[in-house]
């Protein structure tokens, strides 16, 4: 089994680290298989990690190698195979748990997605703790993973629904955020990196300024964790979401990071079996952190297949990743500025941003634009990107996003746009 | 496969999106519905007079992808002057064509054929229906003396 | 990319065809690669497909080849990759509904596993039309999934939870049926073969009795659906619940069907992307059936990963299945009776059971005796299974439990028993 | 691999298993719990007496495994005679070598040395504290002035 990069690789600075990142172009082929997919006669080039991210080979080897010789159901089980089954699954935790910044791992909650984790927290958290008259702040940024569950909370307990506005520039404007969050509130979920505008806010303020008016805070780390170092105590943050598959890891596995004292204090969202300590035919008892919160067969080759992930992650090192990620949105930014006919969302320096680039063409419909830069091999995502309302204050219906990842290039970047540039000629004639 | 791209985006469609046909207003409407697709935000409205069961004047007014701009186009082009049935009829026709399914017809169906390339690309398919789908719940309604706010493609 | 048995090599006959069900040694082991491991130096012996079940090696590939060249997220993707992942993705729901009768696909929500399903159904049916008062039905036999929910249920609403009751060979007693599911009853709910006992639940029986109460009726299919053929059309029943891992599928795939006027006037149970039509900062309109249940991404690679195993299981025919079941059960109710020192539970006709045999040592505890046939590479589980109240009702704190799938053979039998014999000699010098 | 069940299944541990000491009746205990396994149900009972900080007699009644139906015989066998801050003691030491957890300790835990075999075998690890957790747990509550009710391993 490969494990991606190991860390002399990186260190030593040798040839297998051209762009300073210790992303070598030929080590990324080798790691990640799709990559050499041909689509449409043409390269493959992946600009939609966003929505999802490839996967390295080490990942697809674990998941088989689980299945091939170690599939068993965890916990209980007596035998070889339910004991090794059971330990490769909890390992994970641990890794997760030391990931994010060294939480203990009962604090690490398996779930579907991060839009599962959030929903366990509106819900479960939500439906003891918030009243009539509370108030719940979100921003006007949110992936409706971090909205709709919010908007059903507030319309179930008759609670306000409070959004911090964005400016021009899709940077949340927090002038009058000691007003938002007030002492009605109790709670505050956000995203700490937008999926549409690219925009990394500055959550540690925020979660101050709630900590104060002794608000919870969520944060949606679905596109920051991936990307950025996070580090969930030195944030001080009371819960934090997200997914596996956006970040290397297996689909159908997802995160919820939650302090011990208030995932001790929450009901289950999903009963049945692991869950319990002790069921008679007339009362039951929960069991213990984190399994309380993880009822039935977990998705164990998806927990098992995530430990590769990170990983793979941990000896690129996430500051390398994060580097990467600046150089190439830089590059992103410069080259697309010369389109006169591209107009960019979001803030327009790199270190406020992360790789997520929205985009329109003065003429071309983001729909007809994905369209034709799939016949040339380039993957974008077009459509609202889960950010509905997000897009009528933008003044859109719709954009183009090309989003990054450890295994895109600068040449990637030239292809998106030369293409820009002939999809022109090809829809205007221009 | 830009063969394909080239088959979606055949010259004819590529006409109507830049020149849509049944661009205005219609000020006193017998028929009037909007319809959207939530997945792009794509819109479009469509209102009509009647001429008894005969369709007098239509205008359809899109915002959206080439495919949904060219197929309101098409719409507005094809089913003036028809009647209300034939209209039904020609739907069901337009859709088979886009869904790439099998019907048995003679119908002309003129620059409509040129939708047929969408079939190979699921997604447009929505684009491409958006126009019909909105007009043929005006008629729906209508039959059973009812109106329609909006219609979507979800 | 193999695709297990092709019809011709069941229809004829031939030499691969040695037991009379179509399932030869040669063509199992080559579809199961994690046969061929040796557990502590011995063959391994898996007899715990009640936990979950082994993967042949279509269905390990398909996730691989998923991962390795196709992968993205679903929906609303226009790059090939999104589209491809898409239509297979929406491919294995079609699958699904055909598989259990030919239902509509409209009807079939994928959920982490057969657990989530249930509770999708208590809390999302079960909060909307259970009132105080009201009567909730389920037998003595059901596992923690089909029995904690429905417990939490009635606590909450008031409704009464009613239990049919289980005979000395673990048979539901339907003599007081009609009194037990009476006007007050809002749904009955009962595991079509009982994952301790074996039981097979005579189903239509009590669906015509609830019926005719206007009761609706789920059916925890975990245990059937992988092993009986289950057409939900001509039982008429309302829900039913089932899990991919226990039928060759991925961990983390269960299902959901039910009947597309209830499911529609159903409220989701996860708010958030995918699920929704249009969001606005103030409202929300859910996407139709099925997604309105599915909020986030899935497990894409689980769904796309359970077409093959479904396949598998046509191929090989759920009748040949059943017959193979019953073959084994009937030579190991037979092997065992000669031991005078086990008991078994449960039905003692084969035709009455599946392939679940739960029995105990009457000197040697369940865990030394599990722990002392993993030693000899034979992998059974010990404990309550899910199901602590009724081993209340047997008597015991916990059994062992053997359980057969399409891979077993007699051979693993008589291993089961000869180990069986050398654990007295070991624990008690018999 | 019988090698590491034969390590488990030691003779000591068989031996405490069928002829499990401490397996009597205490009708006046000055300290008492329940404990239990809710994974495989096994049951512990444990009363004692005490002169002052000395445990003076010791009953455990365990309905369990090999396991621990053993661990409950030695404990019974082991701290019979210890005062209140030994068994505080001994239980750590004991806890750590079950574990596997690399421990300091000059103590001589005789029989229960023999648990140390449990290690590789971690579903088991509950079964051999059981007893010990249910002691430790009523200890800690007279601590503090009160009493349990009783104990679980989860
Ligand atoms: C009868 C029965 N119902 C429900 C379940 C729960 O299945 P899952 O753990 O896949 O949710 C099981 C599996 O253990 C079962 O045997
Ligand atoms: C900011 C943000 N939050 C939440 C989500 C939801 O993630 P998932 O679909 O994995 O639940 C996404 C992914 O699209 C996202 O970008």
């Amino acid at each position: 089994m490969r494990t991606g990069f190991v860390s002399s690789d990186l260190a030593s600075g040798d040839a297998r680290v051209p762009d300073h990142t210790g992303l070598s172009k030929e080590a990324i082929n080798r790691d990640f298989p799709i990559l050499s997919r041909k689509i449409n006669g043409k390269r493959l080039v992946y600009l939609d990690s966003a929505a999802t991210t490839q996967k390295p080979q080490c990942v697809i080897d674990r998941i088989e190698s689980y299945y091939a010789s170690q599939n068993a159901n965890v916990h209980r089980g007596l035998h070889t195979l339910a004991e090794e089954a059971t330990s490769a699954f909890e390992a994970t935790r641990d890794k997760i748990a030391s990931f994010i910044g060294g939480v203990r791992r009962e604090e690490i909650i398996y779930t579907r997605n991060a839009t599962e984790a959030i929903n366990l927290v509106a819900q479960s958290w939500g439906r003891k703790h918030i009243r009539e008259n509370d108030r719940i702040v979100i921003t006007r940024m949110e992936h409706h993973a971090n909205l709709v569950p919010w908007l059903v909370l507030a319309e179930e307990t008759g609670a306000e629904l409070e959004y911090i506005p964005v400016d021009s520039q899709g940077r949340l404007i927090l002038d009058n955020i000691s007003n938002i969050i007030d002492s009605r509130t109790k709670i505050v979920a956000l995203t700490q990196m937008s999926n549409v505008l690219g925009t990394i806010n500055p959550v540690d303020e925020i979660i101050e300024v709630a900590h104060r008016r002794n608000a919870m805070v969520l944060i949606d780390g679905a596109q920051s964790v991936p990307h950025l170092p996070v580090d969930v105590k030195a944030l001080d943050v009371d819960f934090m979401a997200f997914s596996a598959h956006k970040m290397l890891g297996p689909t159908g596995i997802g995160i919820l990071y939650g302090r011990e004292s208030l995932l001790d204090r929450m009901e289950p969202l999903i009963y049945g079996g692991e869950m319990i300590s002790e069921v008679r035919y007339d009362s039951a008892d929960w069991a213990e952190l984190p399994w309380k919160f993880e009822a039935g067969t977990p998705n164990i080759a998806g927990a098992i297949g995530f430990a590769p992930a990170l990983d793979y992650l941990n000896s690129t090192g996430m500051d390398k990743i994060r580097e990467h990620e600046i150089e190439l949105t830089e590059h992103a930014l410069d080259r697309l500025a010369g389109l006169k006919f591209i107009r960019i969302y979001g803030p327009t320096s790199s270190e406020q941003r992360g790789g997520i680039i929205s985009f329109v063409d003065s003429e071309i419909h983001p729909h007809d634009l994905a369209q034709f830069l799939d016949a040339s091999g380039i993957a974008v995502r077009a459509g609202h990107h889960c950010a509905q309302p997000l897009m009528g204050l933008l003044g859109v219906n719709s954009t183009a996003r090309a989003s990054f990842y450890i295994y895109n290039t600068k040449d990637d970047i030239d292809e998106l746009v030369s293409a820009l540039r002939d999809a022109r000629r090809y829809f205007i004639n221009d | 496969m830009t063969e394909q791209l080239d088959d979606m985006y055949r010259d004819i469609i590529m006409e109507h999106y830049r020149y849509p046909r049944g661009h205005k207003e219609i000020s006193e409407p017998d028929l009037a519905n909007q319809g959207h697709n939530p997945v792009c935000g794509d819109v479009t409205e469509i209102k009509l007079t009647l001429d008894g069961d005969r369709i007098e004047d239509i205008s359809v007014n899109c915002v959206g992808c080439a495919i949904s701009v060219a197929s309101g186009s098409m719409l507005a082009d094809m089913i003036e002057g028809k009647t209300i049935s034939d209209v039904r009829k020609i739907a069901e026709v337009v859709r088979a064509l886009i869904k790439g399914e099998e019907i048995d017809t003679d119908l002309d169906l003129g620059d409509l054929e040129a939708l047929e390339g969408v079939r190979n690309f699921p997604v447009r398919i929505k684009c491409a229906l958006l126009s019909w789908t909105t007009l043929v719940d005006a008629i729906e309604a209508r039959e059973v003396g009812q109106t329609v706010e909006a219609s979507t493609t979800e």
